[in-house]
């Protein structure tokens, strides 16, 4: 069997339960994978350690990918996990905002120089705020959500699963709306893997995007198994977070199962970056991801 | 007066009872590690005994006192400051203004022959010159008491005699107490009203000599009979108690 | 007229375990009245828990999560032991020789300066790309933060000696080595020691800052964890669980100090006999 | 036979100026050997610029930025600044009052001591929620990680100075405030200097913490965002001019002590005369 | 000799030979400040002239001497050590076994008075004390040869004279060279073979007076007209150099 090591782009959560489901039902092993899951430190972190080929596999946001691959790291997506990013705007279901707009000359809490924040003027504009309509405060990520719930600020930018769990289990009544649905559409969580790997052993990546689907399918069919599996392999992970993770993830995600790689969902994600200012690589959309290898 | 370390303390001095009068020359003579300098510094008030007194002036000495000027065994200069700033160092802890004190500081230094080095720093001179820098520190603001442990101890026989005589001229000048600490039985003689002598360690006060010799004691002083009368029967008191128990440095 | 005496005046000791008793004592009862303080403000203002858990939920947690507390934190202890004593290693050495070579005073001591001015905290993520996911980017967080201190109070320890001392050392034909051993060495410890105290609640620190980074356990994983969680009650657990572990280490590193470093034998009485 | 003239054997200079010039001579030419040495490693091993950026390109990106740094940095500077002017203010009074005051040392060192091993980092965000989004918390977190190295190094100096010589303040009647600044604290001073030069290095790293943690300008904001970017070029020429500030720090601090703390008149020949 | 402090240099000693004979027993005196110490610390070595020579039992001195024991002016001993860890230092820097020197130690130690302070810390001693144990730890290993700075200096009288017989007794009981500076004329005369009578500062060897006088020189040599002529001509030389220049301490 092949060893393989696949390193996350968070700590384990509920949208990579899956490979642990897999992982004890055995899919990689029957795909003749040894498999080692490697909790991660941000998308950054888990693209440059592939690309440096010291592991195999990882998940990252597509826009890290994306980022990643532009600025020459031999990277490349090859499934996907969430079609559509999770990144978005929270705020209390009991506030006086009900929309985008209304976010105007609100306090709405951001940390300096992640995706969301890169993001947000192109979401700004799209929703007929100007740069200086929502007063800024930045703070660390794991600020924002206490900061919300002390009414320190308004909003925050966040993600529409993990703090939507999180604010909800401390009674807060949370409002969600994502970039996506409000004209920046882009891909989210996805599998990638190093060219070489994909060069030299093509079989390999794909025996690993097939039992990825196979773990995922299986998922989405029964969460709180995956959550059990998590769980025997971290035993210090929170059950109740991680499980509403799960839940979530599900209702958003199951249509997505197949792990298919969307190339118009890829383009427009190109170009939403490219307005951001965050991509200035002139390279063709589709040169950043490897379609074929998930099984229609 | 004993000195304590945990469980463990060393006995400095036995019953001692010492009484000095104002504007009185009074040395302390005896063996080394007899408790002399332990005795001064609780005539200067800065070791206080639980029980017994001392007095000066016909006050018991309780806490520290500042109308004085000492010299310490050891030089205890400031390392970082100069000669010069090490003697104003005097008057500026008591809040004297310093421009007042130069000239006179400069005076007292060209008398122990440290002018040329005024505005060097403690670890560039002679041990002696040290010693020197360190009796102008405590005579530079006129203190009407004085104490001082072995202030000659590291000068030669000439500067030594020299500086006896300009102590004693001093003295003569104007009303001052002091309680002087020596090993030289000739300087203590003929410096001192009283010479007290101590017994060996642990020490206490032996007897107390009166010294009646006119002053000043120049150089002929040690003629006169009183003088030879004095230094004889101390080194007799010392000769009677004996020194060192030892067997001398060869091997047995 | 009887026997003077004189009281000891002084608070110290003389020997370290009734001293090091003494302090805890005075630890013990300032620990309780800040536990104390805490808990009435929690509860009468009634902050809410992902603001400021009360001490009370945080013992109960901490207990609660014992074993995975422990397992953690004998993870990181590993990591600031291994790295603590790199940094002495490297640090005495360093020292000595900026002491006395001119030329590495000159040349590799501002490089240093300016290395220890980079904020390794920074340059954590990078660690990860050129070392990987291991021990070693851990422990060069921890190496890196703890060695500076140590370098710089060790040259002012070995610059202080009294040069008549060394001068009767060399009377004897002693190796540099030897002298260095018998009289330098001994006379530099209190700064050194200095240095190995500020160093040793550095060392802590550093080790969480290198889990943030990278690591899939220890005190700062779950600290990460935790925080992501907004589980106030654990963090607080978690970060006394390691404040303990920097005390220990710090009383440790002073137990240390008045073992090796040469007593004069502690005197009371002497110049100060109030 | 002719006079006898010892030759000065010893690298010490006697005005600070010309030393503080050997000293830059040094360091520049360490730095050149560091550059020459990095753009080589990545030029001859095609390292790829998002691994490790060479110098060349670093040193561009520095100046086309040069105003942005330049902003930013005075942002962070002023934090530095005044956070270690805080963490001066407390500790030297602190470090006296433990030193002389046995109840000081037995109750409330301890609990400095637990307190430092808290890693200020775990609980900078709460720092946000407990004291706004201002400067305060920023200022906090640079004193609290500054203050340490002072207050255990002011202790040691406090703590080492020859008796006597406050037997002999003693006599002269001064009051305890004008002893302390007549000589407790010039004996103090060399020691005191060692924990200010310690606190010198650790204060830009904890500017850039606090400013990672809640801040829109300065330069730890600019590093989160040249990370989010994957700018690593801009990350360096960021890191470089906080390490630049804090070198200055440094030899600010160095300069301060050699002008304030009061010298021996540093001699040459004395007892070593090579 | 020049110290030398950036632009400013001290001349601590004008043109000097010296030329010490093996088993010779040799005094150094002169005014304080005159360059004694100095020039005991190039006898050692420990001071290097870069020009001029001195030359001791034929060899000329260039790196510091090792088969020695020295006597600083100030007893230079290690704070964190009791007093016979101090005087075994010698012994351990050499290398040498600690035991075999243990019960010399004890003995040296009895000899000097300091028995019951073996076990004592330096800072728990009277300034006589320290001295005294500075001596023991320069004769623990039965040097060839002996350099003293006023070693007797904060000695009283008695335990002057007495550790001055053991000296002497040492000295003829085994071939060794001492160099000895001392403020004392006496104990210069009493002990040695050559006195060096060195000019006020800056210093230079002005005269070497030659004592020939049968040993022991006990307590009955003073009455010896060798003893007394050469006391004499020594003070006269002094007495024509001058000694301080200042005039006094009273207030001009
Ligand atoms: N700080 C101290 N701690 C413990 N014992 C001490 C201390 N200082 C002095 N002693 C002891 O007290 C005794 C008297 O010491 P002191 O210094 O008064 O003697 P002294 O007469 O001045 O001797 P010397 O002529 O040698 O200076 C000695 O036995 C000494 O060991
Ligand atoms: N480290 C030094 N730096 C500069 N000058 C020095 C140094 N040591 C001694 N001197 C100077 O050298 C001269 C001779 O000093 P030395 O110590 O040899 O005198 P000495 O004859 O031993 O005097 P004393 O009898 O007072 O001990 C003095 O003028 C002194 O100021
Ligand atoms: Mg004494
Ligand atoms: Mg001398």
């Amino acid at each position: 069997a092949d060893n393989v090591s696949l390193r996350l782009h968070w700590l384990v959560n509920g949208s990579t339960v899956a490979f642990y489901l897999g992982l004890e039902r055995g899919y990689f092993k029957d795909a003749g994978i040894n498999l080692t899951i490697n909790e991660g430190k941000g998308s950054m972190i888990a693209a440059q350690v592939v690309g440096s080929g010291s592991e195999q596999f990882g998940t990252a946001d597509a826009v890290s990918i994306i980022q990643s691959e532009a600025k020459g790291m031999p990277i490349k997506a090859i499934m996907t996990i969430q079609d559509v990013g999770a990144l978005g705007v929270l705020w209390s279901k009991t506030s006086d905002i009900k929309a985008m707009k209304d976010l105007k000359g609100k306090r709405m809490g951001v940390t300096a120089g992640d995706a969301l924040t890169q993001q947000w003027p192109v979401v700004a504009e799209s929703n007929g705020l100007t740069k200086d309509s929502v007063n800024l405060a930045y703070m660390d990520g794991a600020a924002k959500p206490v900061s919300l719930l002390n009414g320190q600020v308004d909003a925050i930018l966040g993600a529409c699963i993990d703090h939507v769990v999180l604010l909800e289990s401390k009674g807060f009544p949370v409002q969600c709306q994502r970039f996506a649905d409000y004209g920046v559409p882009t891909v989210g969580v996805s599998l990638l893997t190093n060219e070489n790997l994909i060069k030299n052993n093509p079989d390999l990546v794909k025996r690993f995007v097939a039992a990825s689907v196979k773990s995922y399918k299986a998922f989405y069919e029964d969460p709180q198994a995956a959550l059990d599996a998590a769980v025997r392999a971290r035993p210090d992970i929170d059950r109740k977070v991680v499980g509403g993770q799960a839940e979530l993830i599900k209702a958003y995600y199951s249509a997505a199962a197949s792990g298919r790689i969307d190339r118009a969902k890829w383009q427009s994600t190109v170009e939403v970056m490219k307005k951001t200012g965050v991509l200035s690589s002139d390279r063709p959309f589709d040169s950043y991801f490897v379609a074929d290898f998930v099984q229609p | 007066m004993t000195y304590n370390r945990g469980a463990k303390s060393t006995q400095a001095l036995q019953e001692t009872s010492l009484t000095i009068r104002k504007g009185e020359f009074v040395s302390i003579v005896g063996p080394s590690g007899c408790g002399k300098s332990t005795l001064l510094k609780m005539v200067s008030g800065l070791l206080r005994p639980t029980s017994g007194t001392i007095t000066v002036d016909q006050k018991v000495v309780q806490a520290p006192v500042t109308d004085l000027g000492i010299v310490f065994q050891s030089p205890v200069l400031l390392e970082w400051r100069t000669v010069l700033q090490n003697v104003l160092m005097q008057v500026e802890l008591r809040g004297y203004p310093k421009s007042a004190y130069h000239d006179r500081a400069v005076e007292l230094l060209t008398a122990v022959g440290l002018r040329d080095f005024k505005d060097q720093y403690p670890h560039e001179l002679s041990g002696g010159m040290r010693q020197r820098a360190s009796i102008v520190r405590a005579l530079i603001h006129d203190p009407p008491l004085l104490l001082m442990d072995e202030p000659f101890g590291a000068l030669d026989a000439l500067t030594r005699e020299q500086m006896r005589i300009d102590l004693e001229n001093l003295w003569m000048s104007r009303p001052m107490t002091v309680v002087f600490v020596t090993h030289s039985l000739d300087e203590a003689v003929l410096l001192s009203d009283r010479v007290v002598v101590m017994s060996p360690r642990p020490g206490r006060v032996e007897q107390i000599i009166n010294v009646d010799m006119e002053r000043p004691r120049g150089l002929g002083a040690r003629a006169n009979p009183v003088f030879e009368a004095a230094t004889r029967t101390i080194t007799e008191i010392f000769l009677s108690r004996g020194v060192l128990q030892g067997g001398g440095f060869a091997r047995h | 007229m009887s026997e003077f005496a004189v009281t000891s005046g002084t608070w110290r000791v003389p020997n370290w375990l009734s001293s090091a008793w003494q302090r805890i004592g005075g630890f013990v009862v300032a620990i309780c009245a800040i536990l104390v303080i805490w808990q009435a403000a929690v509860t009468l203002l009634s902050i809410p828990e992902y603001i400021l858990p009360g001490p009370r939920l945080v013992l109960e947690q901490w207990a609660a999560n014992l074993p995975t507390l422990i397992a953690n934190g004998s993870a990181t202890a590993s990591v600031i032991f291994l790295g603590y004593c790199a940094a002495i290693a490297v640090a005495i050495p360093l020292a000595l020789s900026i002491a006395f070579f001119p030329v590495v005073a000159r040349t590799i001591y501002p490089g240093i300066v300016m290395l220890q001015n980079v904020p390794k905290i920074a340059i954590a993520p990078l660690f990860i790309i050129w070392f990987g996911f291991g021990l070693l980017p851990k422990l060069l967080v921890v190496f890196l933060l703890a060695f500076f201190p140590i370098v710089v109070s060790s040259i002012a320890g070995f610059s202080s000696i009294n040069l008549e001392i060394v001068d009767f050392a060399r009377t004897t034909g002693a190796s540099a080595f030897r002298i260095f051993r018998k009289v330098r060495l001994p006379a530099a410890l209190p700064h050194v020691f200095v240095g190995l105290r500020i160093a040793a609640t550095v060392a802590p620190t550093a080790a969480v800052v290198a889990e943030f980074v990278a690591s899939d356990k220890g005190l700062g994983y779950l600290l990460l964890r935790y925080n992501g969680d907004l589980n106030t009650a654990m963090s607080f657990a978690t970060i006394i669980t390691l404040a303990i572990m920097g005390v220990s280490l710090y009383f440790i590193i002073e137990l240390a100090e008045r073992l090796i470093v040469p007593s004069r034998g502690t005197a009371s009485g002497s110049a100060t006999g109030t």
